[in-house]
């Protein structure tokens, strides 16, 4: 009877653990959108190519050795995980039943396939920063290193149970863990890679290169505000219970307040600065409302979680300015969403969580940075010395969907210049 | 004969087509164009970089018309294209020695 | 033990909700592309820049004084409510275990979120109504007062427990709390803001202004039809027990079968009137199917819920086509799917409902579509007086896109005619 | 106590039910926008129009006749079932609490509704085949028969208990019931369609006919392969115990892996032969490996489902080539998909399924093959001497959205040839 | 020399290419344009409102030929293009004064 | 005066519009073209049937100039567009009877 109980518990939490799991595979196809609507039509093909393919390397990679090395059974150290593959067997009835302290009250399975496409969203992140100008099978391979490696590495340090968690670090859902990581190895990639041919003129000025498809990026943002609530909601990892439940629903609040604040001051701000309403900006203020409460969605009163949230959309438009100025091309805004706003963000923790600290804030984004930009710039670099990243001049100007997918993206309109 | 080509503004054709409908001219063949002339396009930000619409989106219409009906077709074009601002277009004469029409094969006139 | 029971089903009522909370936003992003693809590509920036500030702005306007202002603690009267601000705390263990008569079974932050998507659903109505002619800012405002007031005025008289429901007004998930009250707001709009330029010929007759993309309308479509099994389903409140569970389960059969009725009534219709399959109205029929059995999606049989659908599709195919004559420009067909067949929706209840009756399903109509009616139209007014709703004619003529938001929704291809 | 404990479970399957059926029902947009993507702009109206009446005809149908037909309460024999109409009523509380041996544990509306979009997705198959080129109504016609009769029949066969289940034919979510089936209808309209107009040239060489929206089909696959989640995860039927959720959680695992393998080997392998990576290809690569794994996703170990979405994902790309060389002109690789890799999985299922036996495998596979062709191909014969099936050259030519819907998808931009 | 312009069905231009290519005419510009003639754009029916997609969508193929290799150029696109149906287009022949090719300055026939 | 039709690269467009403004010549006409012509656009394979994306997408700008214009407006342009692969374009240069500014009536070189 007791154990019955339990074990349909077992199942609340597993069930609540897989819906997520679904709504954050879902953010694929959010950035997929968004990405293809932000680029010019003669990339487009390419960037789809993309972002569909490493969600698929991302998920094998993570299921082949990254969540081993992300979760490992025997740690060589608090800095260093072990390498095993595969996954092992899932929690048996007995385990579930028997209770008491640290007993399983999720499927392993579940853990897994949401863990998983954590993976795949950080790799997204570098999709968008290099788009239009980063051939195809490079980056996938960077791919590869990526979700098998580098990401685990420091999610192993914070979520693992490594030497970050120990020292008090504290990042709810991946503020820094995920996006700002992510956007580190996209800067990376950007310094290497170089800007668009035409983006930044002979006497420096910055050029607008016009996204090809504005409908389709808003709807990558209102998808990846979607699968939001699974990343967020989801990272509570438990429901099975009133106060459990609570946080869960207050964790929708605070994400759902904060993406709402950080669209309307973005969109504010852009008004004032450019004097007209930028939608790109007001897509990016959003998102970055949503990383910047990434960090911690529990704990704020939905007002707080506002405020966060509008600082957020702040900062994302002056990082957008601010990171084109440094001549650092970013076509999506990738850069700023979810590096600039996850610093924030992860500062923004000690508002409302009291176990947090800012020295170990601090030392958990200086090391995640470090560990991400450094690994990525070396395999990255180590790639481009081999195979290259850049297509030719040529190809580049004629559109990388011909070039490398041997297709157009809207045979039958587009008009590529 | 000779061949007319009006650059007019996109929402100026239905009123040109009617107009020149009135006259009894009935062919004509639209093509859009991008019109770059002392009528600029606005200055626009897009993500804090600017750029400049520079071009205006216009139609530019031909037909083909016998020299007698030239005259009033481009009068009748022009003052139903005409809005008095900048941008209002021009319109281009050119010789043409022959027309064929497909169908039958008619030259000339009659292929008009 | 029994504890224990009572808190998960606490928690998996608590989950329930923010499912369905996750597919009524959801719905935002068909409202998006629903407009977006009706639209001409030259206002296609704008609808979108509308509708995802709208999304926003109702939010967070509802969480600051909406819903309190909707569900007040202590209402002044049966006719107003009162005001307070942002949201109290949640449901303590103890007060869900004692369990007994209203015990609180399920999160209130869920309740919030759950209402909040709600707020921004009736407001998302009217920026379709208005679209292609109608300031961006100006609508904003609007939406501040809609969704903070306007709006849970009326949503208190029902569903706060106000005068409507004590007077037996019968309205389950809101044909008409949501959905023909925001089709008397839209009405209101149109009225004040007038017809497109074109939209109707000196003589009268009335000009088709074909939408630029109809694969994103029809994306908008399915997406709402998702959103409404969270829009409905969730409306029953509760699925911990197996009534409960097998309400919700049969609110989900009678919204598809609704939905589907609704379409080829409408597919047909068309069909027959115009000798050709017209996929908007197609498109309307489905989502007019859907607003009908909103109104009551539990009582009916299946068949009866085909039934009210199909009639749903047939009138809105005519009321489409009488409003136009009309000379009230509504580009999206918002007023008559859900005005027209939210009312037919709200007196199909007589069929199954046997607590509803004539009157008060009369009277809670006409209370709704005066309150709202008035209401928008007098905020409407004044901000018409003061900042103008309409931009120029010539801004008009240039399209919304670049005069508002300095940006082509497909700079690449469209040609702005 | 005990009964409130069964009550809650029962709650929670029924919920878990209805959660899957919406991810199933968003399918239905999902082959909607993979098939408006990868036709020409002339015929997109035409194929959305298809695939929204489609879904809603085949609810419709289910729902009036077709439920009961495939999951008849007195069959007439295990190969023939039996005819009534409409839906009984769900379970009673009762029925529940008494528990024991076959006491209903979810609510039967919920599997009414699970069940019916899986019709749907049957009938979606077709529809992508036969693109470009069949008429609406006929097309519409047929999909009356297939979701009331035609499929229901051979569901019956197996999920319904009648001869193939007996024969112990293993098919957990449908490789062949579903997706096969849907394509033997597929091959049958193909046949008896014909090529399109220009497909293949007189010295029989192929032609290809490049798809206009690329976005759009690549928004198709990601929202197939998150309804597919729905799909195989809720065909477990239960998931409220420890086993239950594991099993559960193990289906989304595999179902995962094998569309990450699919999509991965398809992408290479067009690489490799086409030396580009074609997107459509990658497409169904990915869309291969889901129905490869659809035949048994349960028992496979994560890196045996990799495997089985690989080889599904090569067989995919030979497939199409081949199926081209023969002159079946397949606009989205609709048979390839789902028939050719739906034969792999069902075969697949030997490796790990021990209840499986390769005459059961093949004899349920060629006995629905051949129903399912045989009587599509009688259905469409007829509906070809009475109505016909192809609209003039002429109309082809000028494109299906114009002749049949009377409008343009893209009226501002697609330069029809 | 002489600039033709011809004015076609879309579904005609691969076959007017091919056609050309035989008779030693590669080089060709194709324009999309709309066209407005005797053959009129159906009446449709859009949401209720009734409206005529008036225009035809048409292929203007220009294409510059020396004054020997006119005559045989112009018949060989009438009659690739010619279905005899309402609709076929017409061909516009025009005096061109000069040609050159832009990488090597060449100029006149050796231009074309 | 002249009618100088140019098809050029697309990516050129720029760069040829401000070597125009320089010389003083500031109205042009820009129309999307696909161009045929010795440049072939490459074969492609899509779902394994090999299909030639045989146009190029180009560029042709219409510029009216006086006659003493003309030399140097067609230097310019050839220049401006020259990059000395295949497929850089070619100028034609055809006679123009008489232009007419819409806005104003003018006529003549006035009008350019
Ligand atoms: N010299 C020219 N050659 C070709 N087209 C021209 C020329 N000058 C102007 N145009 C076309 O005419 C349009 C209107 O010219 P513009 O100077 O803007 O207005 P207006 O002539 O009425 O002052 C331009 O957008 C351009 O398309
Ligand atoms: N006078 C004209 N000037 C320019 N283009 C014309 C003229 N008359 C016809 N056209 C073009 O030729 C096309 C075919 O003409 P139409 O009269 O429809 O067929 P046909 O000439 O074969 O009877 C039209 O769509 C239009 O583009
Ligand atoms: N005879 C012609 N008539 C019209 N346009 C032509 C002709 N020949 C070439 N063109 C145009 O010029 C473009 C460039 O010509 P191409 O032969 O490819 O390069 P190039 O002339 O530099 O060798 C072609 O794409 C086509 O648009």
């Amino acid at each position: 009877m007791e154990g019955n109980l339990s074990q349909l518990s077992y199942a609340l939490d597993t069930f609540y653990f897989l819906m997520s799991a679904v709504l954050v595979m879902w953010m694929a196809a959010g950035f997929a959108m968004l990405e293809a609507g932000l680029v010019r039509s003669k990339n487009t093909v390419e960037i789809l190519t993309k972002n569909a393919l490493l969600y698929s390397v991302a998920c094998t990679m993570y299921l082949i050795v990254g969540y081993n090395f992300m979760y490992p059974g025997d740690p060589i150290s608090a800095y260093l995980p072990n390498i095993s593959f595969m996954l092992g067997a899932d929690h048996t009835v007995d385990a579930v039943v028997a209770g008491g302290e640290g007993a399983p009250y999720y499927s392993a399975m579940s853990d897994f396939i949401f863990q998983a496409v954590f993976a795949a969203a950080t790799m997204s992140i570098v999709s968008g920063a290099i788009a239009e100008r980063m051939k195809l099978w490079p980056f996938l391979i960077f791919a590869v290193v990526m979700t098998a490696f580098i990401y685990p590495m420091e999610g192993y340090w914070k979520w693992g149970g490594g030497w970050l968690d120990q020292l008090g670090f504290q990042d709810f859902a991946g503020s820094v863990v995920v996006h700002m990581a992510g956007a580190a190895a996209a800067l990376a990639a950007v310094i290497l890679v170089g800007p668009r041919i035409g983006k930044y003129g002979e006497n420096g000025e910055v050029r607008a290169i016009p996204g090809a498809n504005l409908p389709m990026a808003t709807l990558g943002m209102f998808i990846l505000w979607m699968g939001w609530f699974g990343f967020n909601g989801g990272s509570e990892l438990m429901v099975s219970n009133v106060d459990e439940a609570n946080a869960v629903a207050a964790v929708f609040v605070n994400t759902n307040a904060a993406a709402a604040g950080g669209m309307i001051a973005a969109a504010l701000l852009g008004r004032v600065l450019f004097g007209k309403t930028d939608l790109t900006m007001t897509i990016n203020g959003a998102l970055a409302g949503l990383v910047s409460i990434t960090a911690e969605p529990l704990a704020p009163t939905p007002g707080l979680a506002l405020f966060i949230g509008i600082v957020g959309g702040l900062i994302v438009v002056l990082s957008v300015i601010a990171i084109d100025k440094m001549k650092l091309d970013d076509p999506v805004g990738a850069i700023s969403v979810h590096g600039t706003a996850g610093i924030w963000g992860i500062f923004a923790v000690l508002f409302s969580n009291s176990d947090a600290t800012f020295m170990g804030q601090l030392i958990g984004t200086v090391a995640t940075f470090a560990w991400m930009f450094i690994a990525s710039f070396v395999v990255l670099y180590i790639i481009k010395k081999t195979m290259g990243l850049r297509p030719t001049k040529d190809q580049e100007l004629e559109g990388l969907d011909v070039e490398e997918c041997g297709m157009e993206a809207y045979p039958e309109f587009a008009n590529k210049n | 004969m000779n061949l007319i080509k009006a650059i007019i503004n996109p929402y100026k054709l239905d009123d040109v087509r009617d107009a020149l409908s009135e006259l009894g001219t009935y062919g004509l063949t639209a093509i859009e164009v991008k019109g770059y002339g002392r009528q600029k396009g606005q200055k626009e930000i897009y993500r804090g970089a600017e750029y400049e619409i520079s071009y205006v989106p216009k139609i530019m219409i031909e037909v083909a018309v016998s020299d007698d009906a030239l005259e009033k077709v481009v009068t009748c074009i022009a003052e139903t294209a005409r809005t008095g601002k900048i941008g209002d277009g021009k319109i281009f004469v050119l010789p043409l020695e022959q027309v064929i029409r497909v169908r039958t094969s008619e030259t000339g006139d009659e292929a008009l």
